[in-house]
């Protein structure tokens, strides 16, 4: 295979965060005309060494070269004027203010002629969201009523809008339905063919061996491996990532739906805006329940629902033929629920694995559910640590130190740690690195057979159909379809009742 | 871990203060018996004094030994006011300067826990008297100062009659020279008198801390009132009041002052407090600026507050403060017609009593009793006046009572300290100067 | 031990260090200066006492991320209540319920308020200031003589004494500790400060700490507003009215971060109140007038704070 | 995009509170006998409130809307006023230059807060709080405690004018718009204001932008000091936090402006709140009301007024249902 023009070239970088090694010694090429995966665990480096590039923070070693010459971007704009975009993991827009706005974020000074000339601004930002086919979007719009697809739209408008010779994603289609996707993947195909590179950065294997060209695998801040195209083996790839063979199974290997016949929680007649209409659900002991749907179908808030922190307008949530009025009243008949989006709805970061695993099970340990021994809450904390093998220094470390998915370790040791016996989880492998996947998934399996019951809310098929015994599609706030576990089921059957 | 230590840090702390407290209370009183020492025996050679002043008559006292400097704590009320100020600088400036003294000075007191604890920093640092310019509570501040054998003397204002029997005897109560509200009430109606003599009809009046029922003030305007209603013609009265009692009950009763007629003299209008907001602000304009007023008369500062907005009219302005340069400025603008105003050496013979019992010779009236003395304004209706006034009284060199003046009350007999008191006016300090 | 976790634990004792340091100064200048420094420690827990009790009480709100700018105005109107209680019915005891009670009131309706209608804490607060100021004027001319309400002196004189306020603040901290370090509540309420969604997602209901922890505060205040008026029995419009601003500064000082959250210590509150009062002296030892003083305070102030949150740094300016 | 309902709704959105406040502030003063725009002197009392409670609120938003809590910008306007005035009347300068010069030294100790902010990174709030102390303790320091005096000095007490007042009142808000609508810093700061990491990280230097912030405030409040000296013709000091009340008089306004802002240009509702604010004003001045009753008022006002914004979902609900 012929080699193509390299664009960028990054040479023995390091970074370090305080005392973390970030990157260690990474070295990669960036090629025209290829679009190149990034795949790694959490904390393995993939979002640092773009970020680098990109002109989000500084590396502390190294050398990096952009069409030969050395490159030192002073920002994200400051780079994307030369030609790096980068659209980014977390929300990269700023709810606040215009959709025309964020698109000339921090780059406004090209409409000042005296003052800012607002009209031009958002002429010129229409017609770059009619460019990437996201005409739906108004320029005058804020941007913090759109929904988070709309917003990642924008960013990407305003990458694109510079007309980049090089484009970072950095996981940014976990968030994004498929429409989102195949805008994405349009974009990416686009540049490709136009002799520009793309660097891809997801957790999803599929999507990235779909995806891409060329796959470097990076783990704990340093290259393990790169391989082309033709290279490409699943197994393989797995392995290199976590850096020992995946031993057992990834998901639950047995066909076997079968499950209580008692009903353990249930909405009856749910109707919560556009978010759910006429809704109907049980979840049965022993059973593992999985909710699919686009991002914006519904699901989210029916985990919120059924963990009493949302109220529905009409309806009932019942559990055990009781009604779920509040969090409290969830917790106090073990129900568990573990948020979508981690780092606001889950933990608290700015405090301790303690503080935050102990948070969840104060009625566990306390003495007469009110005094708190510190050797007790020690004791409680410290067995939810080894039980989940949480990686930490101690338990008095600060959650906001530790990677994606021990973070999400945490949130488990909290509900699993106070015994519940229903488990709403939604999105919980997100942003979670294979290893730390697998060993949840096995746990969930091993919930279930103890008679536990378990709600899996999710985007990614694949885990569903890995998964669950029964799936329920949902589409506009209803049911739109019912699985029962088998092995032929399939993505594009379910994917059809999504859309 | 870390938390733990604080704790215990902070635990421990607290009762290394009550382990420490039940030894500083004992020490405390050890050391209060220790400041006490030469203050009782200054005590006994004043009783002995005291019996000679009594045997003896108006003799004059032994000498003062004045070579250990003397820490005396004043207590300040309001840092910023021109007669807190004007007062200070005397200190300062004059006193502080030609006797060996070290002058320790508050913060700002707003109330009765503030002077409390300035009293107890003044004991820590071996303050030998205390003068206070502050009245949140006078006889905590006296007995306090008593408990821990050190001098006490009131420098603004004097203690209703009550307050004084009560603590006359106290051998600790220096006693104070000012203002009383006699003379308070004195200075208001002065300040009425002089316009309604001119022939004028129709003021307003700033009521200052009046409406906080602060008693100065109140006398003041009473004063004002009772100028008006003898002023007024047959009939005339203060929401039915025609004498002093009646008047200044009447106020205690409100804690405002009504506009309307008295007799044939018109209040037209009245603002009290300090807001210092815009609603106030905006009282304060409209008054200076109503149809047919001729004069506003004011318990306290008059022309800050209403100079500007008389600006262009022929509005007088009058006020009781202290001499200060923006009073010259005001009064050579014509914003400001009349200033009662305190000099600011008129707190030198309360300094003097107050010197003198800390080295040990206290002065005691012919009953033995604390001094409790009036003192006046000086005032001042023209410019010259004022500026004539104002050299005396901001001159740091030679102030209206010099170190020779203040050095004969440091030994005088009661009789003539009383008298040098009794003679505060500009004309009389002169002669005697 | 790492470098780096012994450097965080003397970022962590800063305010400690700073205590003693300021107490060492405060020795070493007044041995030097001769001063009576036997009174003068009483002098000081005289005049840290009740900044102490009320800030420690604070420290509920503060844990939460809240803020309470109405604390003074409240001592000075539970202290007048308390006053005009004891001169009606001559007993003490009635007054230190008095003061408890209406301090707790006003807390508790002061967070009610906020909760029952959505409004933020704070501007409640600041409604609650000039309410109360209002109350202060309003209490004290149709109950006292107009410019004051005085309890007798000779009535609390027997309570004035060191020992006594000691063991008051001691209880009240005690309590305090126990309350927040050993029951649920402090659990709940730092996980509130830290992150309010995820605290209630974990079942901790936000309305109900916030009153609680409105409610020691309110202890803390009427325990104040008590200490105060048998300190000073003159109780004028003034009154604590530097105790609002003097408990932010005491607990800001102590170590206390303002955003609440896990990093809160209960007892910042009262390391805070004595550095204050510790450097106040110091300011008067070395003879600084008013300006100076406080000039010099504030620089003091910052810099304390600043080494004290110095491993807390952010790429962004903090809000 | 502009269908007649919608503007109908905006000039009622707009204008309902300060023209209902109007009303009923004439109708109390009328039910009273008393005129409530008598005297050429109300009408500048009015404007006096209205600019200086005007330039407060928006001193106060423009940190406060980014999250930064300032408790200085009272003694920032007092110490600006003070060095303003002490130049001027020791160099003899006129009023326009007096103005001039605290607007710079507003500038200066605003900038100078904003530094020590960016240096230590404390949360403002604390940083305000030292600030606070050490301007109240500086402007004693310089004066000796006497603050500043110049009654008698004409020339820079005749400013109060409405027409002087309507000349700031317009500039202000030009300025003000100008600054945060068509200016690079403006849009820099309405991205920070809400999304502090993004913006940081696209580029955007937070630091110069905090500072200026800052700067404008202290700028504003620089005039606020101005306007309220040459009112008086002194400057009276603070100490112990005495100078932050100026801060709690702009609250009310601020709610009132964000509130109108929904319908048209924050600043403009910013304006309007202060209008409304100096109506009661001139309202208590008139009708003499207690100052008691008017603190209390003021608060149930303010209080009222939040418990409506911030439910005003459910009294919708309720309404409808």
């Amino acid at each position: 295979m012929e080699k193509k023009e390299v664009i960028v070239e990054v040479k023995h970088m390091d970074k370090r965060f305080g005392s973390t090694v970030a990157l260690n010694d990474v070295s990669i090429t960036v090629r025209r005309g290829e679009i190149l995966g990034l795949i790694g665990e959490n904390g393995s480096g993939k979002s640092t060494v773009t970020s680098i590039i990109a002109g989000m923070q500084k590396a502390d070693g190294g050398e990096m070269l952009y069409e030969g010459r050395e490159w030192h971007p002073s920002s994200m704009i400051n780079a994307l004027e030369n030609g790096i975009g980068m659209i980014v993991q977390e929300t990269g827009t700023v709810p606040g203010i215009t959709v025309a706005e964020n698109i000339f974020l921090g780059e406004i000074e090209q409409f000042k002629k005296g003052v800012i000339n607002r009209k031009q601004m958002m002429r010129k930002a229409g017609e770059i969201l009619d460019s990437i086919g996201a005409s739906h979007i108004k320029p005058q719009m804020i941007t913090g009523a759109l929904d988070l697809q709309d917003r990642k739209l924008i960013e990407i408008a305003k990458v694109m809008s510079k007309n980049p010779q090089i484009l970072v994603v950095d996981e940014t289609t976990t968030a994004l339905s498929q429409i989102g996707r195949d805008i994405i993947y349009k974009i990416m195909e686009k540049m490709k063919e136009e002799n520009k590179a793309v660097v891809f950065i997801s957790h999803d294997l599929d999507e990235i061996m779909n995806v891409c060209d060329s796959l470097t695998v990076l783990r704990d801040g340093k290259i393990i491996v790169t391989f082309a195209k033709e290279e490409f083996n699943e197994d393989l790839i797995k392995t290199s990532m976590i850096g020992r063979e995946l031993q057992g199974d990834y998901y639950r290997s047995d066909y076997d739906g079968r499950y209580d016949s008692e009903v353990v929680l249930e909405v009856q007649d749910g109707n919560l805006g556009d978010q759910l209409i006429d809704f109907n659900l049980q979840l049965h002991r022993g059973e593992i329940l999985g909710i699919g749907g686009l991002s914006h179908c519904g699901m989210h808030a029916l985990g919120k629902v059924l963990f009493g922190a949302e109220h529905m307008a009409k309806g009932k949530v019942l559990c055990h033929g009781q009604m779920v009025k509040d969090e409290a009243f969830a917790m106090k008949n073990r129900i568990g629920y573990v948020a979508k989006d981690r780092d606001v709805e889950s933990l608290c970061l700015n405090a301790s694995i303690k503080d935050n695993i102990a948070a969840g099970g104060l009625d566990q340990f306390a003495v007469s559910r009110f005094l708190i021994l510190p050797g007790r809450e020690k004791a409680y904390v410290q067995k939810q640590i080894d039980g989940l093998s949480i990686k930490c220094q101690e338990m008095n470390q600060y959650v906001s130190a530790l990677s994606g998915g021990n973070k999400q370790k945490v949130v488990f040791g909290k509900w699993i740690g106070r015994g519940s016996e229903i488990l709403i989880l939604d999105c919980p492998t997100r942003g979670v690195d294979i290893g730390v996947k697998q060993a949840m998934y096995q746990l969930m399996y091993q919930m279930k057979k103890e008679g536990k019951s378990i709600v899996i809310i999710s985007e990614e098929m694949a885990e569903l159909i890995g998964m669950v015994d029964r799936l329920v599609v949902m589409k506009d706030g209803r049911i739109s379809k019912e699985f029962e576990r088998s092995n032929t089921l399939s993505e594009s059957d379910i994917i059809q009742y999504m859309i | 871990m870390k938390k733990l230590l604080a704790m215990i840090l902070c635990i421990a702390l607290c009762m290394s203060t009550v382990v420490g407290c039940g030894s500083t209370s004992g020490e405390g009183n050890a050391a209060a018996d220790t400041t006490n020492q030469p203050a009782e025996s200054a005590g006994t050679d004043e009783d002995a004094e005291e019996q000679t002043t009594a045997q003896g008559g108006m003799d004059a006292v032994a000498e003062l030994d004045m070579s250990k400097t003397v820490k005396i704590g004043v207590l300040v009320s309001d840092s910023t006011t021109a007669e807190s100020l004007a007062f200070q600088n005397y200190y300062k400036e004059y006193i502080a300067k030609n006797y060996n003294v070290e002058l320790m000075y508050s913060d700002e007191l707003v109330d009765a826990a503030g002077e409390k604890s300035a009293i107890d920093t003044f004991i820590t640092n071996n303050c030998k008297a205390v003068i206070s310019f502050s009245s949140f509570d006078r006889m905590a501040q006296l007995n306090q100062c008593a408990d821990a054998g050190v001098y006490y003397a009131v420098a603004t204002g004097t203690l209703t009659n009550d307050e004084y029997e009560s603590v006359k005897t106290n051998e600790y109560y220096v006693g104070a020279i000012g203002p009383s509200l006699d003379v308070e009430f004195q200075a208001g109606y002065d300040m009425a008198k002089h316009y309604l003599d001119q022939g004028k009809k129709n003021f307003a009046i700033f009521g200052g801390a009046l409406p906080y029922y602060t008693e100065m003030h109140i006398y003041r305007a009473a004063g004002m009132l009772m100028a008006m209603v003898e002023a007024g013609g047959e009939g005339a009265n203060y929401q039915g009041a025609t004498d002093k009692d009646g008047i200044v009950g009447k106020i205690f009763e409100t804690a405002t002052i009504e506009t309307g007629s008295i007799g044939s003299i018109n209040i037209l209008g009245y603002v009290g407090g300090y807001d210092m907001d815009e609603a106030w602000f905006a009282k304060c304009g409209q008054m200076a600026q109503m149809d047919g007023l001729e004069v506003i008369l004011a318990v306290g500062n008059g022309s800050d507050f209403f100079g500007t907005s008389a600006q262009g009219t022929d509005v007088k302005i009058a006020s009781v403060d202290a001499y200060a340069s923006a009073y010259g400025e005001a009064m050579e603008a014509g914003m400001l017609d009349y200033l009662a105003g305190k000099f600011s050496a008129s707190i030198g013979p309360i300094f003097a009593a107050t010197y003198r019992a800390a080295l040990g010779s206290p002065i005691r009236n012919s009953e033995g009793n604390a001094l409790a003395l009036d003192q006046g304004y000086w005032v001042a209706t023209s410019s010259e006046q004022f500026n004539e006034y104002y050299a005396v009284d901001s001159s740091v060199e030679s102030p209206a009572y010099t170190k020779d003046m203040l050095d004969t009350l440091l030994t005088a007999d009661y009789a003539a300290f009383s008298e040098f008191v009794g003679k505060y006016s500009f004309d009389d300090i002169k002669a005697i100067q | 031990m790492s470098k780096e976790k012994i450097k965080k634990q003397i970022m962590n004792l800063a305010p400690v260090v700073g205590l003693l340091l300021l107490y060492g100064v405060f020795m070493i200048m007044g041995t030097v200066k001769d001063i009576n420094i036997a009174y003068g420690m009483k002098a000081i827990i005289n005049q840290s006492i009740v900044v102490a009790v009320v800030a420690t009480g604070a420290i509920f709100i503060y844990t939460l991320g809240s803020f309470d700018i109405s604390l003074g105005a409240s001592v000075a109107t539970s202290a007048l209540l308390g006053g005009i209680v004891y001169n009606a019915t001559g007993s003490l005891l009635c007054m230190f319920l008095a003061n408890i009670g209406v301090a707790v009131f006003i807390s508790l309706f002061n967070s009610i308020l906020a909760s029952v209608f959505n409004l933020p804490v704070f501007v409640t607060t600041i409604a609650m200031l000039s309410v109360l100021n209002a109350l202060v004027l309003v209490l004290i001319k149709v109950n006292g003589t107009g410019s004051e309400i005085a309890v007798p002196a000779e009535a609390v004189k027997a309570l004035d004494t060191t020992g006594f306020k000691v063991l008051i603040l001691v209880l009240f901290l005690v309590l305090c500790i126990f309350v927040f370090n050993f029951t649920k509540i402090g659990r709940m309420q730092k996980m509130l400060g830290g992150n309010e969604i995820c605290a209630r997602l974990t079942g901790i209901s936000g309305k109900k700490m916030a009153i609680i922890g409105f409610a020691m505060a309110g202890i803390g205040v009427g325990l104040g507003a008590f200490v105060s008026t048998i300190y000073a029995p003159t109780l004028t419009k003034n009154t604590a009215s530097s105790v609002g601003m003097d408990v932010i500064i005491a607990i800001v000082f102590g170590g206390m971060p303002v955003s609440g959250g896990a990093r809160s210590k209960i007892t910042a509150a009262v390391i805070g109140a004595f550095s204050m009062t510790f450097l106040g002296q110091i300011m008067t030892l070395m003879n600084f007038n008013s300006g100076i003083g406080q000039m010099v305070k504030a620089v003091i102030f910052i810099l304390v704070v600043f080494v004290a949150t110095f491993n807390q740094r952010s790429k962004m300016l903090p809000r | 995009m502009k269908s007649s309902k919608g503007m109908i709704t905006k000039i009622f959105g707009i204008g309902t509170i300060p023209v209902a406040t109007l009303v009923i502030m004439l109708a109390l003063c009328a039910s009273k006998g008393v005129v409530m725009f008598e005297t050429q002197g109300n009408w500048i009392a009015f404007f006096r409130a209205v600019t200086s409670v005007m330039l407060t609120t928006f001193a106060l938003s423009i940190n406060l809307n980014s999250g930064r809590f300032d408790f200085s910008i009272g003694s920032i306007s007092m110490i600006s006023s003070i060095v303003a005035s002490q130049i001027c009347i020791s160099m003899g300068f006129t009023t326009p230059v007096m103005l001039l010069i605290s607007l710079v030294s507003g500038i200066f100790f605003g900038t100078l807060s904003g530094l020590i902010y960016i240096i230590v990174k404390l949360p403002p709030i604390i940083v305000s709080l030292g600030v606070t102390l050490f301007y109240e303790g500086f402007a004693f320091a310089i004066t000796d405690g006497y603050g500043v005096s110049f009654v008698a000095n004409t020339e820079l007490t005749s400013f109060p004018s409405v027409l002087n007042y309507s000349i700031i009142i317009l500039a202000g808000l030009a300025v003000i718009i100008f600054l945060f609508d068509y200016t690079k810093f403006g849009y820099n700061y309405k991205a920070l204001l809400s999304g502090q990491k993004v913006s940081v990280n696209t580029g955007i230097k937070e630091v110069p932008n905090a500072v200026g912030c800052y700067a404008v405030a202290g700028g504003l409040m620089g005039v606020v000091g101005f306007i309220s000296a040459t009112n008086t013709g002194n400057i009276q000091m603070a100490l112990n936090f005495g100078s932050i009340g100026v801060m709690f008089t702009a609250f009310l306004p601020m709610f009132i402006g964000g509130f109108i802002g929904r319908f048209c240009n924050e600043r403009i509702g910013y304006v309007l709140g202060a209008v409304t604010t100096a109506l009661i004003s001139l309202m208590y001045a008139r009708l003499n009301v207690d100052s008691s009753i008017q603190q209390i008022t003021t608060a149930l006002i303010l209080v009222g007024f939040l418990i409506y914004l911030n439910n005003e979902g459910k009294l919708k609900k309720l309404i409808k249902g």
